[in-house]
């Protein structure tokens, strides 16, 4: 237990000192990926615990995502950023004035988030499966027109602009962990066992005793919760969100990693998160021109799209386990990978 | 007709029927019973090709094991199942249609008139859903249904299941009186004691074994047969 | 098939991951367009232009090649943040040129601004794009100037007193213009009847129509993109609502008089570009090699995107050639005066272009010139 | 708001309600018999509406040959796609081929940006569907009259096929208890490919006439009919064909109707059909016409 | 003596069919009793009403007096009742120690602050609770499988971990649907003595539904026999075993 305990917290020092190094070596480009990672993994951890956890499949993260987007850069920006950006229709008065700091406007887009999801979840869980899928994809859909429309609350199509760019790494990697600690720390409870039962059976976890509204609720606000902090971590990376940010490609790119990963394992969550977000911006090379030998190949652009489509359609079909499946990586099961190897070295 | 070696189900973990032997002979009535989970329908499902078994099932001279339950269904063994399984959203005659699935229009009017003619109750509410007929009216369905394609063995699987006593013996009446025009039929039943009255030759099934064979008539008076139902230890 | 078989060479080099070597003295320029995503076809046709403006002017003064980066940002402004870092710290770009949109030019800029690489949009019109920025400049006019342009055109020479706006709720570009449209027009003494809304991707318009029609305008002005109003005008010119359509340089392209047939007939809007107005040599000649390489005429998307390159090459020449730096490049563009361009004569004012707009109209199934506002 | 304001208006929405329908009908038919929502059935309406283009620009056939090659080229598509992506997770998890299809629908889209770009195509609409009738102030474009007479010609088709052929009836069986089915030597798989083959076939017939009535195509075209129809299939009741006509019916005339009385509204139009699923979802969890789960289909 | 469960004119019916009619049953405390009858006859449904998974059309159900129609399924574990079910239901992917686990949900000691903050209240509970999981698992002698996933074991293990779960309920009552469904006569017999043995320790009342006879009969005191949902015989054992009505619905009239 105790040796484990060491070397988390070890790889978590180790991982901030890489930080503390990347912040002050590492060029621009390099630091904007290794953000959107960490935004990606929170984003994506989240999702997998309604998802892949709970066993409850749903389609609403770009709506969460644009929740807590628009709170947190609604709250961050001026009076004076405001009154300037909001040409069409002045900004509703009491949002107009308010102000806040980096760190508290975040918690309070994870909160608003939160309370979105809480009271979306009664209507949600009246349905399971494919009408769940349904129901909360018309979710994602109505945030967005609603986004587009309430233009004395979000500015509309024009979006909010000029945010201020307090995401760095320490933000983004200090919040990823914290979501990733919490997260294990929920699914290695009762609460993630309830969580599990209910995905693999559940009636039999009804029979158990197991309030299962309550527990899919929990899984879902906890979720919206992290997803909102997320949206607004990004808002303050690219410093401009507008409606079109937040369409079903963000939810599409999301279930690419959970299912690559492996639905239910975190670990796997973020394994997968390393590798779309920074497989997708190599497999930029497919979009430009080659050259092999004497041979030019012309780029085709939007290439990278159908190769992660074929990619999803690929894995469900002959790898529907993704990579860990649904189990975790454990140090034991590395030391004890070590001693088998050990062992047959002998 | 039908002979079975060595057959073996498995569902996952577990072993459902455990390596029986039997034969099916040519215009008789062979019954397997059993209590219930004994393994009796896991059997016929498998000669009918909905479960994949492992041993030989030969068909008029055929391997079926491996093969897809339509195949087997085209080359002439039509099984009633176990719950009748009457398309209850199709009208009688949609039910019929789908018997005879693999006949030619032209071939369908002579085989509905036989059915009816059999079963006079469902021509009088051919245009009605099956789901609309009492249990009994749904085990007629299913048997006129299975008779559709003009099989050469006829497999029933609990046709007594659930339905009244009077019921019973009509269905039993009429299978005993289509053997008696030269169908071969394998019935499974956990009604033993209708079952042995009209059948020739009857196996026991226990727990995924055959732990009795023999004449249907002498079967019906021994001892044993009773234990394996009521328990009397 | 042959695109078929481009498809699967790329697989195939994307797995054999070759590098792109070659040792020839360049300029990298990078490229930030949508060219999948839902407004790729604008990024695609500026694309095409800017391609056409290459062979034009394939090199610096000083011999060098002019090397364009094109990075797809599928629209998206996480994407459009992603490319831009990508291109100024693993590409090493001089400059970079986009985006189509002006929420994803708005992406990139404080990234541009961060590490003083100039970046030139080619048609992003809101003003707030380039308002405090210093590496941020357009070779396009902003909505301000095209909504009064707009609004003194109706008033002057259609003498419409009465407007209904048709606005796409989803689109900057079109809430913006709108809003600059209505207010020049009040001010003008103009009244608007009515104000209906749409949405980018809407494909059935009775509702609105029904609406308009009812208040009986002199005029429509509808600033959405073309695909929109193509299918906005069919279905008006069926229901009996005549009035002429009014819209702005989202309406240039060939697909709305594909698509709108008989129905966009008289249709009238400003716009940064007239193939056949173009007296310069360099106008001329753009024209007649996307025609002869496209088939088509190019509209304003493309002939911006080529404009775009033309002011960056210039000002890369004007900068010192091959070895100038970024900040020199943009201290150039910044500086372009009475730059003949494909568009026109563009000056550059706090980044933003002064130049004159056209209004374009609908005739005989071909745009045709109506007349040239100078700012 | 007069009495031809309204007149007008309820046409208009039976129009647009009866693409919705045939597009409808499609998702309906798929989720009976194999409880599979195709996220691609939007986008092989869109791959239908290429491929009529291209059969008559490419293959130069007249306007109503065109229509009928693209039906059944669709139709092989569909039964492709199954083929290829659907057939090899029959038996896993409903999530599973869930997410394929949206693998699926998002290989259509980006395939078509890829080959044919994102600038829309005009279709070219036949001079017969150009006209427009006026009658007592309400005015008739031909090709909104013609909609929903060729959807109702196609339900009627439909209904005809699940009726009174083999394969239809065999469809209806098929969606009740896909054991017994195949007891009756019929061949399962046979039957899906033939499901698949009639919903890809209405979607191309969707396309075409959705096509005609708004000539503008574009490989992202299929995504929000596919989702409005998709609201309708199940608002009707997933599994009834009448009700999956019924619902694309109901959200047609409720979204013209609602911009129509309240302007404003017309902003949030895209989010009316679902809000009217969910609302309707709460009160009667199995749609209008739907039945329980596990009995009546089609 | 208490009585248990007092099921009164219990009436289920799912549109025109009749499942259950009329049913009506008294259990007292710490008793076996069987409820048997052939195939379809209604036995799971009067199951799933006792448990809450279905509401009787009419009818009342009282446990330990308290009337527990209406309430949730989960509410009516809390008051103490606990089943299993005819084709095992683990939570596959879990462990076969998280599957019993599951079973103290609902007495858990722990909110959510203590397990984010994982607070001392939640380390001391986990431990509790997973001290009293390995006590079952070892009064079910799987402790040494504690680890295994639960779809790795073998069959009649995974009865046993079904019942180690229902026990972790800490239930006064404990229905088994088939238990020995699948099972070879020697595992139905070490299945037999086990329960007789949980009976003993936990003080438990069981009401079981079985197919297997003998079972039934060597273990039960007191036996309900339905057929076409209605109760036709009831009593001891070998009274039922020579109830005409009784061999009538098994066998068949043999006089007929």
């Amino acid at each position: 237990m105790k040796r484990n305990q060491i070397l988390t917290i070890g790889s978590i020092v180790l991982l901030f000192l890489f930080i503390g190094y990347a912040n002050g070596h590492l060029n621009a480009y390099y630091i904007r990926i290794l953000n959107n990672t960490a935004i990606f993994l929170m984003f994506a951890a989240s999702y997998n615990l309604i998802n892949g956890v709970t066993g409850q499949f749903s389609l609403e993260p770009n709506g969460f995502a644009a929740i807590g987007a628009y709170t947190a850069a609604i709250l961050t920006l001026t009076p004076a950023q405001k009154e300037a950006m909001f040409i069409i229709t002045p900004m509703v008065p009491w949002l107009q004035h308010i102000h806040m700091s980096f760190f508290p406007a975040l918690i309070v887009a994870g909160i608003v988030t939160a309370m979105v999801g809480f009271i979306l979840g009664f209507p949600v869980f009246r349905v399971r499966g494919d009408y769940l899928a349904i129901v909360t994809l018309g979710f994602g859909l109505t945030i967005r027109v609603v986004s587009n429309n309430t233009m004395s609350i979000t500015n509309g199509p024009l979006g909010l602009k000029g945010i201020a760019n307090y995401t760095n790494l320490w933000w983004s990697w200090g919040f990823a962990i914290a979501a990733m600690i919490v997260i294990m720390r929920l699914i290695n409870s009762e609460f993630g066992r309830a969580m599990k039962a209910i995905r693999d059976d559940e009636d039999a976890a009804i029979a158990m005793g197991i309030n299962t509204f309550k527990i899919k609720m929990i899984a879902f606000v906890t979720s919206a919760f992290f997803e909102g902090i997320a949206g607004g971590l990004l808002a303050h990376l690219i410093t401009t969100i507008s409606p079109t940010l937040f369409t079903f490609f963000l939810t599409f790119n999301l279930l690419i990693i959970i299912v690559i990963g492996g639905l239910g394992s975190m670990t796997g969550t973020a394994i997968a998160t390393v590798l779309v977000v920074w497989g997708s911006e190599w497999l930029r090379i497919v979009e430009q021109p080659m050259h092999i030998f004497s041979l030019t190949i012309p780029g085709i652009p939007g290439m990278r799209m159908v190769i992660f489509s074929i990619l999803l359609i690929i894995i469900m079909i002959f790898a529907r386990e993704g990579i860990m499946g649904q189990k975790e990586f454990s140090w034991d099961s590395l030391f004890k990978l070590f001693k088998t190897k050990k062992v047959a070295n002998k | 007709m039908l002979k079975v070696r060595d057959l073996h189900v498995y569902y996952g973990v577990i072993h459902a029927v455990k390596g029986i032997t039997f034969d099916v002979p040519e215009g008789k009535i062979v019954t397997l019973i059993g209590a219930n989970g004994a393994g009796k329908s896991s059997t016929l499902k498998a000669v009918a090709g909905l479960v994949k078994p492992k041993g030989h099932i030969q068909f008029l001279g055929h391997e079926m094991v491996g093969r897809s339950a339509h195949k087997i269904a085209r080359r002439g063994a039509a099984l009633v199942p176990e719950g009748r399984h009457v398309f209850v959203n199709l009208t009688i005659l949609e039910n019929l249609r789908m018997g005879g699935f693999n006949k030619k229009r032209s071939e369908l009017e002579p085989l509905y008139e036989k059915a009816f003619e059999m079963f006079p109750i469902l021509k009088e509410r051919a245009n009605q859903k099956a789901g609309t007929l009492s249990g009994g009216e749904q085990q007629m369905l299913a048997l006129a249904r299975a008779l559709m394609s003009e099989p050469s063995l006829l497999m029933l699987d609990e046709p007594s299941l659930g339905l009244a006593p009077k019921i019973v013996s009509e269905v039993f009446d009429i299978v005993k009186m289509l053997n008696s025009k030269g169908m071969t039929v394998l019935l499974v039943e956990q009604n033993a004691a209708q079952a042995l009255k009209i059948a020739h030759y009857a196996y026991v099934l226990e727990n995924g074994t055959i732990t009795l064979e023999g004449n249907a008539k002498e079967l019906l008076n021994n001892e044993d047969v009773r234990k394996s139902y009521l328990g009397e230890m | 098939m042959k695109k078929l078989l481009n498809i699967l060479a790329v697989m195939i080099a994307a797995l054999m991951f070759m590098s792109t070597g070659s040792f020839a003295k360049e300029v990298k320029v990078g490229v930030v367009w949508p060219m999948t995503g839902p407004i790729a076809s604008f990024g695609q046709m500026a694309w095409k232009g800017a391609q056409i403006a290459q062979a034009m002017a394939p090199k610096t003064k000083d011999g060098a090649t002019i090397k364009l980066i094109l990075l797809d940002n599928k629209g998206d402004k996480v994407e459009t943040a992603n490319a831009v870092s990508r291109l100024i710290t693993k590409n090493h770009v001089k400059a970079i040129i986009g985006a189509i949109a002006s929420g994803n030019t708005l992406a990139a800029a404080p990234i541009a601004e961060k590490n003083h690489i100039p970046l030139l949009s080619s048609s992003a019109t809101n003003p707030l794009v380039t308002k405090g920025k210093e590496y941020v400049s357009r070779v396009c006019f902003i909505d301000p100037f095209q909504g009064t342009v707009a609004a003194k055109y109706a008033i002057n020479n259609l003498h419409a007193k009465t407007a209904a706006i048709v606005v796409d709720i989803a689109q900057d570009y079109s809430v913006g213009l709108a809003k600059f449209f209505v207010e020049s027009f009040k001010k003008m003494g103009g009244k608007i009847v009515a104000k209906t809304f749409v949405q980018t991707g809407d494909q059935d318009f009775s509702a609105q129509i029904s609406a308009i029609k009812a208040k009986n305008p002199d005029l429509i002005y509808m600033p959405t993109y073309y695909q929109e109003a193509a299918l906005f005008a069919r279905q008006a010119r069926q229901f009996g609502l005549n009035q002429v359509i009014m819209g702005g340089d989202g309406l240039e392209s060939d697909a709305l008089l594909k698509v709108g047939g008989k129905a966009v007939e008289g249709v009238t809007f400003t716009t940064h570009y007239d193939p056949k107005a173009t007296a310069s040599k360099v106008g001329k000649e753009f024209l007649k090699k996307f025609k002869a390489k496209y088939k088509v005429d190019p509209d304003a998307m493309a002939a911006l995107g080529a404009d775009a390159y033309l002011v960056m090459v210039n000002a890369i020449n004007r900068a010192g050639g091959s070895n100038a730096s970024s900040e020199a490049i943009n201290k150039a563009i910044r500086s372009t005066k009475n730059f003949h361009g494909i568009t026109g004569v563009l000056t550059l004012v706090n980044g933003d272009a002064v130049k004159s707009a056209v209004v374009r109209k609908v005739k005989d199934g071909k745009f045709v010139y109506v007349t040239t506002v100078n700012p | 708001m007069n009495l031809t304001i309204v007149l007008q208006q309820l046409f208009n929405g039976l129009a647009l309600g009866s693409l919705y329908g045939l597009i409808a009908i499609g998702y309906t038919m798929v989720y009976g018999v194999i409880r599979l929502i195709n996220f691609a059935h939007g986008d092989i309406m869109m791959v239908g509406t290429y491929v009529a283009i291209l059969s008559g620009s490419a293959l130069f056939l007249p306007w109503w040959a065109a229509f009928i090659f693209t039906i059944l080229a669709t139709a092989l598509v569909g039964v492709l796609i199954d083929k290829v992506a659907y057939k090899p997770l029959r038996n896993a998890s409903r999530i599973s081929s869930l997410i394929t299809a949206i693998g699926v629908s998002f290989f259509l889209e980006n395939l078509f940006l890829v080959i044919f770009g994102g600038v829309p195509k005009a279709f070219p609409v036949p001079a017969v569907f150009s006209g427009v009738l006026h009658e007592g102030g309400v005015i008739l474009p031909v090709i909104s009259i013609f909609v929903p007479l060729v959807a109702l010609v196609f339900l009627a088709i439909l209904m005809y096929i699940l009726r009174n052929t083999k394969y239809g009836i065999a469809m209806r069986a098929l969606s009740l208890d896909m054991e017994t089915t195949r007891l009756m030597g019929a061949n399962v798989d046979a039957i899906i490919s033939f499901v698949f083959a009639i919903g890809s076939a209405l979607a191309a017939a969707g396309g075409i006439f959705w096509a005609l009535k708004y000539p503008s195509i574009n490989p992202l075209m299929g995504i929000m009919p596919g989702l409005k129809a998709f609201a309708a299939a199940v608002l009707g009741g997933i599994g009834s064909v009448p009700g999956a006509a019924l619902g694309g019916f109901i959200i047609g005339i409720i979204e013209v109707l609602a911009v129509a009385i309240f302007p404003p509204l017309a902003g949030y139009k895209d989010a009316f059909a679902f809000l009217l699923l969910i609302f309707v979802l709460l009160f009667k969890p199995t749609g209008i016409m739907g039945e329980d789960l596990e009995r009546g289909r089609f | 003596m208490n009585t248990v469960l007092k099921c009164n004119k219990m009436t289920m019916r799912f549109g025109g069919l009749t499942a259950v009619n009329e049913f009506s049953v008294e259990i007292p405390e710490k008793e076996i009793f069987g409820l048997i009858g052939p195939n379809g006859a209604g036995k799971t449904t009067v199951f799933n009403m006792i448990t809450g998974n279905l509401q009787p059309t009419s009818g009342m159900i009282y446990f330990y007096d308290k009337p527990i129609v209406g309430l949730k399924p989960y509410q009516i574990v809390s008051l103490g009742m606990a089943r299993t079910f005819q084709n095992i239901r683990l939570f596959t992917n879990l462990s076969v120690l998280e599957n019993v686990l599951t079973g103290f949900h609902h007495k858990l000691k722990y909110n959510l602050f203590d397990t984010i903050l994982r607070m001392p209240k939640f380390s001391k509970n986990e431990k509790i609770m997973v001290d009293m999981a390995m006590e079952l698992l070892e009064s079910v002698n799987l402790k040494d499988k504690a680890d295994f996933k639960a779809s790795e074991l073998p069959y009649g293990d995974r009865r046993k971990v079904e019942i180690a779960r229902a026990l972790a309920t800490g239930p006064k009552m404990l229905l088994l649907d088939e238990p020995a469904a699948g099972m070879n006569p020697q595992e139905t017999l070490s299945l037999m003595y086990f329960i007789e043995e949980i009976r003993e320790k936990f003080d438990l009342t069981v009401l079981l539904i079985e197919h297997d006879m003998k079972f039934v009969m060597s273990l039960c005191k007191r036996i309900a026999v339905l057929d076409h949902g209605v109760k036709i015989a009831e009593g001891k054992p070998e009274e039922v075993q020579k109830n005409p009505d009784v061999i009538r619905a098994y066998l068949g009239d043999i006089n007929a």
